[in-house]
């Protein structure tokens, strides 16, 4: 293993310490990155957080029009109540904090712990759930939260900026998540600096279907296939669960080590999949976004959009990872 | 027991999981995320710098500052999960920290995480070995069974349950994502809390 | 090798149909990349091009403020006469058309014998030629092109968007790219489709210092290191060769493998060395932008700025890959 | 020298360009990045199309309509520089093609190389192979030496040019970035110049 690090100890601290020196509109105080500018009274301040080693999620998400604050916890592990408590506390501007939650066990401790912990700000929480590898039943942890919390991040983020009360950031951060699937490919497992090799072999034949954000194994191991047939079997996982119909937003994610050119690869024929089922893909994001360290692979998300969620997504953002109209 | 037969433990349990960092983690590699021997080494350097730093007088202060140290220092699932079981020991511990009083609280402590984690046994999870363990020591206690010999039982009933964690599919947790494929792997959680009860034997066996 | 693509000969063609359907903003036509609404009258063309595999240039480049056309070759391959032809035609507005043309034997002769063969166009180049590694000698093809390119294009465009006369904007062009200067280190090899295997071995213990950006190995081979001894590496071969001071804008690139998480590792290094000469980073940007296919590493370009540059990199851009002021 | 035999020619130098893709490309892998049998297998592809669909009257024209495909189809160095051989070769030919106008038209193609690519014999290039197989030809004209025993010794000599190229210090072209680290290996458009006159050879050979 090879990695651009000073130890593996120090890498989020390192990482963080560029994404400061990077950022002038960031602020990273006691591991918490907040906007410059502070809270805005009146606004619901928009809080997220989890393991590292998916970036830009969440820090490059924190600015106008997006996340107040992420709580990055060490790598692949979720944050720890103080800094939820500090972020929550430092970004309310007397209108609530919404959590946004990754539906893990680990996170949604730990935000449930902070959320107890926080005194004198009213706090709501979402958890994104919308990966359909995994069986939202007795016998599991729940559907995990990958692609699609950072639709999540960008419409509620919207709708809060607009000033709406914290009930309606909540509902319409809900609803994203209902409304949005996921699912994703690994050609490569993934090498954490602690570890320092990969996760798990996967033959140069082979590929996992069905992966998560972690590097955790997917649900089924398949011969490698052309980038058409592996699209069509995210597309089909996700739309056995959620027809397609109507405006779609989609959004072709890197796991980190994909270079950009096969997503377009791959984007292409989830396009053409959705056209086939009769479905408008009328907003998209091509690019490495949720990540998964080193990995090579992809997921695809889809949310099934209507005219509000439309204008949200619209909406200006100003983040560094995720930046329009302004 | 006392104060520092207690700092003994979180020491020695301290030492194990170092030792095992890369045990626990290529454990949790294979069902999981691959950090809970990372996690666990991290929270329990900081929690042996806090023993130190500020001497708990009794047992319960020590579990209760254990238990917060690892909330506020591991992070995810084990670090809630952990801190829970200690803190909620301490909470309830009863003084003088007789055998009866130990194995109470105990129970106590695997009751949170059950709860917390909404986990029963069977689950592929730290509760397969931490409740055999209790039901190890409140058999003990109603035995009449001595101190070191009572502890030396509940420690082996964790490691047998951890082993038995390895034919399980696991319910909850990262592994539970997995389904069918989680079968065959020992639980990381479940091993690490066989090294707590290893680390408890050893002090108390060292003890005497 | 896996990746993700449907065929190694299609693999450029398939990207692009997926550049054209996930951005509205482009067309696509006959192997040029263009804005959709075509050139504007007056506004000097600014047209650029090169071998496929460094995505997100330089298709990813194209839009407002930025360049009108990209000319994407096979991989790693400069384009063809014929594509630049097209191209430059397509998006003069009666003020000419800038070629920016990476310093490369086969860029270089497609771009001349295009510039001799197109019909009733002024046509300007200037060849960008930064990588500090290449001594700029008889000996050698002179200085690569590589990541100030990138910075070359945006402040081209950004004169360009302002219609200024073909001359000021090549003048630009050229000031720019001798303010600027490379340096790129390698972790791995790149593999590309056709050869199905990596360039060349690089085992877990070594890297290589002073690569391109077509998986050529470097000058040198040296056991691999913390990111703050690669960072002073590449710092002190830009600074030897230029001195950084004043104002600089600094980008830390990622080949294209690279996570981002290690490109903030690197960054905070590399601002730590620019401040420690006792400069000042005002401008800067961390991400994947001139990359090498799958290969894992990062290359460092400065630019010296003043504050007509300063002002022009600030200009809104709005592209695939690159958007901020509108 | 008449149409059929110069289609026959191009036609089996990209049969052996085909078949020597991968050497090629690994040769350029060595020094370069890696594309040179893909670009050249690509260009010659097309010309066997172009070729076939409109096929030219006189050897010259297959010469200029070769050239000017590498042209539009091979993209890289290699494109316009193996397009400027064969066009150039093409302008210049003079009919009827004797072997005394074939090695006249082909040091002008030479020529066009050298001026284009602003390379000279000992650069590590193509020049390398190409230059020393016109001198050939030019000897074998001098001296008298029959069609087929020209090409022959022409081609041995683009042969022995391209093997020279090994331990050259690369002053042209990607591989000159290496510095020293170019030497060692032969350059790849002087193995595929090796090819063309080796493919020459075999068809002249075959014709007679
Ligand atoms: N819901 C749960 N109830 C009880 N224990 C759990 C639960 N979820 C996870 N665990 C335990 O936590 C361990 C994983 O800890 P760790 O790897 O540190 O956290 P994470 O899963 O967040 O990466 C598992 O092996 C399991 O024993
Ligand atoms: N300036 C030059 N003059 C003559 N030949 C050159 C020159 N530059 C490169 N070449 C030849 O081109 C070959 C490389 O061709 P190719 O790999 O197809 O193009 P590229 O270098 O653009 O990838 C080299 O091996 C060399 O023989
Ligand atoms: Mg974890
Ligand atoms: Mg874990
Ligand atoms: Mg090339
Ligand atoms: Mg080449």
């Amino acid at each position: 293993m090879k990695k651009l690090i000073n130890t593996a100890e120090s890498v989020v601290e390192d990482a963080l310490n560029g994404m400061a020196a990077a950022h002038p509109s960031l602020r990273v105080r006691d591991r918490v990155v907040y906007r410059a500018e502070g809270p805005r009274p009146g606004k619901v301040g928009v809080v997220s957080g989890g393991g590292s080693g998916h970036e830009p999620l969440h820090a490059g998400f924190v600015g106008y029009g997006m996340l107040d604050a992420a709580c990055p916890g060490e790598i692949f592990t979720s944050p720890v109540p103080d800094q939820i408590v500090e972020a929550t506390q430092a970004v309310d501007g007397g209108a609530g904090v919404l959590h946004i939650v990754k539906n893990y066990t680990g996170d949604v401790l730990n935000f449930e712990m902070a959320a107890e912990l926080v005194e004198d700000v009213e706090v709501a929480s979402v958890l994104v759930d919308d990966d359909v590898a995994v069986q939202d039943s007795l016998y599991t942890a729940g559907r995990r939260g990958t692609g699609a919390t950072l639709f999540v991040e960008k419409i509620a983020g919207a709708l809060a900026e607009e000033d709406a009360p914290l009930a309606e950031v909540a509902a319409v951060a809900r609803e994203v998540d209902e409304r949005s699937r996921s699912f994703g490919v690994a050609l490569t497992s993934c090498t954490t600096p602690a570890a320092g090799k990969p996760m798990f072999d996967l033959p140069e034949t082979d590929v996992e279907l069905g992966i998560g954000i972690h590097g955790e194994p997917g649900r089924a191991r398949v011969p490698m296939r052309p980038a058409r047939e592996l699209a069509v079997l995210a597309m089909e996982a996700i739309h056995a669960d959620l027809p397609l119909r109507d405006d779609l937003l989609v959004m072709v994610n890197g796991m980190g080590g994909t270079p950009l050119m096969e997503l377009y690869v791959v984007y292409a024929e989830v396009a053409a999949f959705a056209r086939g089922k009769g479905a408008r893909v009328t907003r998209s994001l091509v690019g490495n976004y949720v990540t998964s360290l080193d990995m090579q692979g992809f997921s695809v998300s889809v949310c099934r959009l209507d005219e509000r969620l439309t204008r949200l997504w619209d909406a200006a953002v100003e983040t560094p990872a995720l930046r329009w109209g302004r | 027991m006392n104060a520092s037969l207690c700092v003994a433990w979180f020491e020695e349990a301290a030492r194990l999981v170092h030792r095992d960092r890369d045990r626990l983690t290529r454990l949790d590699a294979e069902i999981g995320d691959g950090d809970h021997g990372t996690n666990l080494d991290r929270g329990l350097t900081e929690v042996r710098k806090a023993l130190a730093e500020s001497p708990p007088g009794s047992p319960a202060e020590v579990l209760t500052l254990a238990g917060t140290t690892l909330i506020r220092r591991v992070g995810g699932a084990s670090g809630p999960l952990y801190g829970s079981v200690f803190r909620q020991m301490g909470k309830t511990l009863q003084s003088p920290v007789t055998l009866a009083a130990f194995s109470a609280a105990f129970e106590e402590g695997v009751v949170a995480v059950e709860r917390l984690g909404k986990a029963a046994l069977g689950d592929k999870t730290m509760v397969d070995a931490l409740a055999p363990a209790s039901r190890a020591l409140a058999l003990a206690v109603r035995d009449g069974v001595g101190v070191r010999e009572a502890i030396e039982q509940a420690a082996r009933a964790a490691a047998e349950g951890a082993e038995a964690t390895i034919p399980m599919r696991a319910r909850k947790g990262r592994a539970s994502y997995l389904g069918e494929r989680s079968v065959g792997h020992m639980d990381p959680g479940a091993a690490s809390s066989a090294l707590f009860m290893e680390a408890l034997a050893t002090v108390v066996r060292e003890a005497a």
